[in-house]
């Protein structure tokens, strides 16, 4: 039991937000000259502090919690971790890092020293992305997570925009339009909230909330909107295109953590705000859409041409994977417990797609590279030239399909499991299913990277190789997690969700 | 007092609203843009100069006042600028008009841009 | 119905036809217009609610006032981002197509 | 405390063997290590023989190995087949030194086949199925032909279906007890809510693997259409995983009638099935794959009575006679790349591989007259057992035709240097002979004095003299063109028509597209979502 | 309710109304600036004159002249999305309908007295030492909203300057074209824009104890920069020059420098010492209204073209 002050509290909370905001100042500040090693290294305390954060609070096995300015919650802002939230911190800052050691170097203009547009204008946005990710799983306040969902998209649509051709630019201006459009409706759910209960305080809610045609409607304007940042399935119109266009190393941060964030703001809406869960005819509805998702994004993934839009694809699909934890999590509510097994296989199936898909993201990032284009019957071999890449992007697939031994297999058969025990087995179909549609377009692509006769691709640097391997590695690592609930992701929780009636 | 200051308020509002109705039935009637710029400008100048004036007594000691005729002048200024610009590209347009004629007399046709 | 309902009103209204906007326009910018409209009907309903939280001598409740102020200055940035993408985009047209300049071209309106 | 080192062995000695393969220099060197790389399975059989051992491993791969006496056959004879395969496979791709990737391949299939005969926990398990299901594709395709393709794309597939059916089972399998141990899994099984359809899920998920018949399909397309050494591989070891994996998760300790006649009446109607089809193919290759078919079916038949009846024994004999399978179907792949290489010496090798081939069908004084008798007593005398008598007729009959089929081979390059397919073929004779008589009198079911007895011995022939019998009509009636694969042409035609059915998603996902759609959506997902909120209870 | 306030609010539904039904885009955005001053004065009748005047500064005034700009480039050239169909059109009017109407009702039936936070406020407005309780709550209360509000306008300047077209990141942004400065524009400039930023001074000075304050004074001086540009009396400093960069990041730097002092002084981040919370605010909201006003010019002025002649 680690005991730290009131202050070491708030310093270890409000630097995570702070550091990289900081730096964001700096770049605009002293005109990017160096924006490269600025940004890395704010990067690297950033992982630093999520580190400390983290042990901290999972040895303590209690959130830190800290008023911002001093002032009370109804009037002020709260910040809260507990343990689920560290360990998105946590994820966020290594899959930043990765990404930032990836775009080291990408962006400058052969010859001249001078600051490429593209580079200071990549890490300032790499480290406001940092920031908005931080605050968003820190924040307990409604309007603060508002302002932060906008930093959240005003750094994401430039990155899709940065190559500037007209494509990414159609892209992002969509990708803008639609996230705006779902914030505005967040933003009249947050009024809807404070005309009722003039507080916007998440746990201050929970215990004020009256079921009713008010709290309904707020709830569901604040939901729909999320649900079309997190581009859930009949939303997605703007995910592909953006994130296939974008630069490799920000499409791996926006399918990896900007999709998620919304994701993990509509479960704590739905199960930190109603304390008895949001029902079975929501949770089912939400999971409904998730398997349509699946369904939907794998077979548009197999037809497509480019290797970038079946990944993006891919992850429309993967999206739908996170909302099947919804109905096994209200089932228990329901009836007065609480599944631990179904809350870490939603969250392990986050992470461990966060890791895979940002690997994979790389590595057709380096194929990309070698082959001078992304044309997937034209990469046939590319496993002989670029071995490594490969590898990187096989063991992401196998997560992706939920085989052993990755992240991906373990958070399936927890989630399995728990639909299997509460009965909902038709969850667990719906995972073994998805998970042999992921197969059908993501083994025929590595069959024949890796037999088919290889065409010339040019070198691609063996740093950048080793750096996605070290990322999926990861994901193979998260395999090695025994198949039990992990207490540490339900600090702050459990007490909370158990102590309530239901 | 204030019978005769509301008096006075009554008479000059309503003087300043009857001109910006004028200024309106100009914009509506007059056939073609530098007459109705000519109808707004004049009308409406004159109409916030009256209600302005109407309304000093109520606007609560000096600092009000100053105020008050802060903004008129603002409107004048800004209102006889605006009216200028848009004078010139109403000349502009209707030169590059003329030159077309002049110049390509067979194509000459009615639609011009 | 006091007159902060009717302005309530007029809110809920805005936010009807902001939506109708953003679904049914084709032109970009003129989705960007709903959408400041669909904005401004949400930042008048945060204004009628701050009128009735009208207490301890205080003409309305300071709180959502400020919020509103922080999201009309968040929604201008949107905008400001929205417009400049499609300015971009309009370089990327012109480019295409030289024939066809915009009525003002360089001539400034 | 040795037979845990040689269970880990077993699977660290390949592995580290891989990892070095990734190294493209070393790569060319380790063909000739192959050979070696089963061994420490081989020693951890002999070691275990009779006796058990288990081994948990530390916490980062929390794997837990263990080894009991049926596993232990299987593993013996498998490692064995792998090893001298490895002879065959080094000579055979000697020729082309620049594709030398089938090491990797080769190894991981190796290591998946080792490892699920003594992965002794689901996740583990898991894996190594997994491994040995998925890597085979590249030993399947090493041809490069486009039938091979078409085999390797089947084989996939279906290894997939397999997989997921597995999945689910082991889900519920695992849903009833806290820990993830086999053993203790199984024994909750049997109150389990899920019981019925976990059985179900793992016969089918198990039943694929040894081509019960509607799931038999990739079996004649894989086997014949891999390089030599790859067929004596698929054909002989890596079918045995679906043998093991019905031995372990089957709760033969408590009787059910219903799935283990179901799984008995598949077993029988493949067995006749694989000779039926086997008779019409001319490939020589392709009628040993149904063979397999025909040999596994009954396997899986033995496992049914025993499920049934409740005999625990019956997983014994059924690894008995599966072990004894390995040797003698290896051999015969074996000797369809020998007899053309090697014309001088066709007829003493054509007269050997009949008398292989025959071992099969319970031929006296063979280890298969012995492997026979073992799996009598859990048949029964009923109608299995007379059923299991008559597909050794099939049996004998198909031989014949394999065996003249062979003869007919022209004869083939000399490329193959003679020592690279003969010393393997001679080990794998011998070995079928010896090995089955050293284990007979531990098995139990019977001493081996009386197997030899006159009136056994008698009994023993009668079905192989019908089936000869039966093959002197072959010739007359004139037998249909089969294709091989037989009915795999209804599921490409369904996978066909699958695929056309995407056309319409793909058309309904791209009306989501477009911007009207989508904001509309949206605004009806808003109102929808109000509408299921308020409709709460 | 009197008949002024539903004229008003009528009119405001016209107007919004023709925003959208208008076929032209140019007299669409000229309908949207005339109902973001209606719309102020709907401010204004709820007694919240801060956001009145930036709804006037921010809202109608700067946006406006971003839209009008854009228009007047737009000629109707780019339509990302297809035009809706009619039954789309139907639907959509239905169910936006639906949703204005639901919203309405939860609005028009609270429960029981409406709550608010504004005791709470003014219970703790001594410890803030501030007269004006919207600007006690922006910077005091829920300190962090605004600095995270500022930075989001400092990003958004940085995301319009990533979409430039060249290479590199210099160059200066060019608001209007060639066409020479017209005699009348340049008096309005000459003689507006020194008196308008007296008062945008005075707005951000009044703030602290009346409706005012960073965000308001910001967009006047912003406005009064950019007129002379529009006369071409001054060109637009170039993106490197340090100065702009420095004034730029000046009013979030300030602010947080002052929130982690908070941390030693007032052991809390963004809170402020018991004597000097006055003075430091005061400095908050000067670096504010300085940036916002550099921030917001920039954003008008739009992304930057190579600084040397292509």
């Amino acid at each position: 039991m680690i005991q730290i002050g009131a202050p070491a509290a708030g310093l270890l909370l409000v630097l995570p937000i702070v550091t990289p905001l900081a730096g964001l100042l700096l770049l605009i500040g002293w005109g990017g000259r160096h924006a490269e090693r600025i940004g890395i290294s704010l990067l690297f305390v950033c992982l630093g502090l999520a580190i400390a954060l983290a042990s901290i609070v999972w040895s303590n096995q209690a959130p830190l919690s800290y008023w911002i300015g001093g002032w009370a919650p109804p009037l002020g802002i709260a910040l809260k971790a507990d343990g689920l939230s560290c360990a998105l911190l946590l994820l966020t800052s290594v899959i930043l890092v990765a990404s930032g050691l990836f775009a080291l170097g990408q962006f400058a203009i052969a010859g001249t020293p001078a600051p490429s547009r593209a580079s200071v204008s990549f890490w300032s946005l790499a480290l406001s992305l940092c920031g908005a990710l931080n605050i968003i799983f820190l924040s307990n306040d409604l309007f603060n997570l508002y302002v932060a969902l906008e930093l959240l998209t005003f750094s994401a649509v430039p990155l899709v925009s940065l190559s500037g051709t007209r494509e990414t630019l159609a892209a992002g201006l969509n990708y803008l339009l639609f996230a705006l459009f779902g914030s505005v409706l967040y933003l009249l759910g947050v009024v809807l909230i404070y005309a009722a209960y003039a507080t916007l305080d998440v746990s201050l809610l929970a215990q004020a909330v009256r079921p009713g045609p008010p709290l309904w409607l707020a709830l569901a304007l604040m939901s729909a909107g999320l649900l079309a940042k997190t581009a859930l399935f009949p939303l997605h119109l703007w995910l592909p295109p953006a994130h296939a266009g974008a630069p490799a190393a920000a499409s791996a941060v926006l399918s990896g953590l900007v999709v998620k964030a919304s994701f993990f703001l509509v479960v704590r809406l739905w199960f930190d705000l109603l304390p008895g869960g949001p029902g079975a005819a929501p949770a089912t509805m939400l999971a409904g859409l998730g398997a349509a998702a699946i369904l939907f994004g794998s077979v548009l993934a197999l037809r497509q041409v480019r290797l970038k839009l079946m990944i993006a694809y891919s992850t429309v699909a993967q999206i739908g994977y996170l909302f099947l934890m919804i109905p096994l999590l209200n089932g228990a509510l329901a009836a007065g417990t609480w599944d631990a097994l179904a809350w870490t296989g939603g969250w392990l199936q986050l992470i461990a797609h966060a890791l895979a898909k940002a690997s994979m993201f790389l590595a057709a990032g380096l194929m990309a590279e070698a082959a001078g284009h992304d044309r997937i019957d034209e990469l046939g071999g590319i496993g002989r030239a670029l071995p490594i890449t490969c590898l990187a992007f096989c063991i992401g697939a196998l997560s992706l399909i939920g085989l052993p031994p990755t992240g991906g297999f373990v958070a399936k058969w927890l989630l399995m499991s728990a639909a299997v025990r509460q009965g909902q087995t038709i969850w667990a179909l719906v995972m073994v299913v998805g998970g042999l549609l992921t197969a059908s377009y993501l083994l025929p692509f590595i069959a024949r990277a890796f037999t088919a006769q290889p065409l010339t691709f040019t070198a691609v640097s063996r740093r950048r190789e080793v750096l996605v391997l070290a990322l999926a590695i990861g994901t193979f690592a998260l395999g090695l997690v025994p198949p039990k609930p992990i207490e540490a992701l339900e600090i702050g929780r459990v007490d909370q969700l158990k102590a309530s009636p239901p | 007092m204030n019978v005769l200051r509301d008096l006075f308020t009554i008479v000059l509002v309503s003087a300043g609203a009857f001109f910006f109705l004028a200024g309106t039935l100009g914009l509506l009637r007059f056939p073609d843009t530098l007459s109705r710029l000519h109808a707004l400008t004049k009308a409406d100048n004159l109409g916030v100069g009256l209600v302005m004036l109407g309304l000093l007594p109520w606007a609560g000691g000096p600092a009000g006042a100053l105020k008050l005729i802060a903004i008129w002048l603002l409107v004048q200024i800004s209102g006889a600028t605006i009216a200028q610009l848009i004078a010139q590209v109403v000349a502009q347009v209707v030169t590059q008009v003329v030159t077309q004629v002049v110049t390509r007399p067979e194509q000459a046709d009615g639609a011009s841009p | 119905m006091s007159e902060t309902d009717l302005f309530g009103l007029c809110g809920a209204g805005l936010v009807g036809l902001g939506l109708f906007g953003l679904i049914a326009e084709g032109l970009p910018l003129r989705k960007i217009l709903a959408f400041n409209l669909l904005g401004g009907g949400v930042f008048l309903i945060f204004g009628v609610v701050a009128r009735r939280g009208a207490a301890a001598g205080l003409a309305g409740d300071p709180v959502p006032q400020a919020l509103v102020i922080t999201g009309i200055v968040v929604a201008f940035s949107a905008t400001a981002l929205a417009v400049s993408l499609v300015l971009r985009l309009l370089d990327w047209e012109e480019a295409a197509d030289p024939s066809q300049p915009g009525e003002s071209g360089e001539a400034q309106s | 405390m040795i037979g845990s080192w040689l269970l880990v062995a077993t699977l660290a000695l390949p592995g580290i063997l891989l990892i070095a393969s990734a190294a493209p220099r070393l790569r060319p060197l380790l063909p000739r290590w192959l050979v070696l790389a089963p061994l420490p399975g081989l020693a951890a059989a002999l070691f275990t023989y009779g006796g058990e051992t288990s081994v948990v491993l530390p916490a980062p791969l929390t794997m837990t190995l263990a080894l009991d006496a049926p596993a232990a056959i299987l593993l013996g004879t498998v490692a064995f087949l792998w090893s001298i395969a490895a002879i065959a496979a080094r000579s055979y791709f000697a020729g082309e030194p620049d594709r030398n990737d089938w090491v990797i391949w080769w190894l991981m299939t190796l290591i998946g086949n080792l490892g699920v005969f003594i992965a002794a926990d689901l996740v583990s398990f898991y894996l190594v199925f997994a491994l040995v299901s998925l890597s085979a594709y590249g030993l399947v395709i090493a041809e490069g032909s486009d039938r091979a393709q078409r085999a390797g794309t089947t084989y996939v597939v279906l290894g997939l279906l397999g997989e997921a059916c597995l999945l689910l089972g082991f889900v519920q399998l695992a849903a009833q007890s806290d820990s993830l141990l086999i053993h203790d899994t199984v024994a909750a099984l049997v109150t389990s809510p899920w019981r019925d359809s976990t059985i179900a899920l793992l016969i089918a998920g198990f039943g694929l693997k040894i081509g019960l018949v509607p799931m038999h399909v990739w079996i004649p397309l894989a086997h014949s259409a891999a390089p030599l050494p790859v067929s004596v591989v698929l054909s002989g070891a890596v079918v045995k995983a679906g043998v093991i994996g019905l031995i372990r998760f089957l709760p033969f300790g408590e009787a059910m009638p219903f799935w283990g006649y179901c799984l008995a009446a598949l077993g029988l109607f493949s067995a006749f099935y694989g000779v039926a089809i086997g008779v019409t193919q001319p490939n020589p290759k392709t009628k040993l794959a149904y063979s397999t078919i025909s040999q596994l079916g009954l396997i899986g038949a033995v496992l049914g009575m025993g499920l049934a009846e409740g005999n625990a024994a019956a997983g014994l004999a059924a690894s008995f006679y599966a072990g004894h399978h390995v040797l003698a179907k290896g051999g015969l792949f074996l000797a369809v790349g020998l007899v053309p290489a090697n014309p001088s010496r066709r007829f003493a090798l054509l007269a050997l591989t009949l008398v292989l081939g025959l071992s099969l069908a319970g031929l006296p004084l063979t280890g298969g007259a012995l492997a026979k008798a073992a799996i009598k007593p859990p048949l029964g005398t009923g109608a299995a057992g007379l059923l299991a008598l008559l597909s050794a007729a099939g049996t004998t009959l198909l031989i014949l035709t394999f065996v003249q089929a062979l003869a007919a081979l022209p004869p083939g390059d000399k490329a193959i240097k003679r020592q690279g397919l003969a010393m393997p073929w001679l080990a794998c004779t011998v070995a079928s002979v010896i090995f089955p008589l050293w284990l007979f009198s531990d098995i139990g079911a019977a001493g081996l004095a009386d197997v030899f007895a006159p009136a056994k011995l008698a009994m023993a022939l009668a079905p192989i003299l019908l089936g000869a019998g039966l093959a002197g009509l072959v010739p007359i009636l004139r037998l249909p063109k089969i294709p091989e694969g037989d009915i795999v042409g209804l599921y490409e035609a369904f996978g066909a028509r699958l695929a056309r059915s995407t056309l319409v998603l793909e058309r309904l996902e791209a009306g989501t597209r477009q911007w009207p759609v989508a904001a509309l959506l949206l605004v009806s997902l808003l109102a929808l979502l109000f509408l299921v909120f308020a409709a709460r209870p | 309710m009197s008949a002024a306030d539903l004229s008003l609010a009528l009119l405001v539904i016209a107007v919004a109304t023709w925003t959208i039904a208008a076929r032209g885009l140019y007299p669409a955005v000229i309908g949207f600036i005339a109902y973001g001053l209606l719309l102020a004065l709907i401010w204004v009748r709820l007694a919240s004159i801060d956001i009145a005047l930036t709804e006037t500064a921010v809202g109608s005034g700067v946006s406006g002249t971003l839209l009008l700009r854009a228009a007047a480039r737009h000629r109707g050239k780019v339509a990302i999305a297809a035009p809706a169909s009619l039954t789309v059109k139907i639907v959509a009017a239905l169910l936006s309908a639906a949703v204005s109407l639901a919203v309405a009702l939860a609005l028009l039936l609270p429960p029981g007295p409406a709550p608010s936070l504004a005791a709470a406020a003014i219970a703790d407005m001594p410890r803030v030492g501030l007269g004006n309780p919207v600007t006690a709550v922006l910077v005091a209360y829920r300190a962090f909203d605004t600095w995270l509000e500022a930075v989001v306008l400092l990003l958004a300047l940085v995301a319009i300057w990533s979409l430039a077209r060249g290479p590199s990141w210099t160059g200066t942004p060019v608001i209007w074209g060639k066409a020479a400065a017209t005699p009348p524009l340049t008096l309005l400039a000459q003689l507006l824009a020194p008196a308008g930023t007296m008062i945008g001074i005075y707005m951000f000075w009044v703030g602290a104890d009346a409706p005012g304050g960073a965000f308001q004074g910001g967009a006047i001086l912003a406005a009064m920069w950019l007129l002379p540009m529009m006369a071409r009396l001054i060109r637009p400093p170039p993106i490197e020059d340090l100065w702009l960069r420095r004034s730029l990041i000046a009013g979030p730097a300030v602010f947080l420098a002052i929130g982690l002092a908070g941390f030693a002084t007032a052991d809390a981040f963004l809170a402020y010492p018991k004597f000097y919370a006055k003075p430091l605010i005061i400095l908050i909201e000067a670096a504010l209204t300085l940036s916002i006003a550099a921030t917001l010019t920039m954003m008008v002025a739009g992304p930057q073209q190579e600084s040397e002649a292509p």
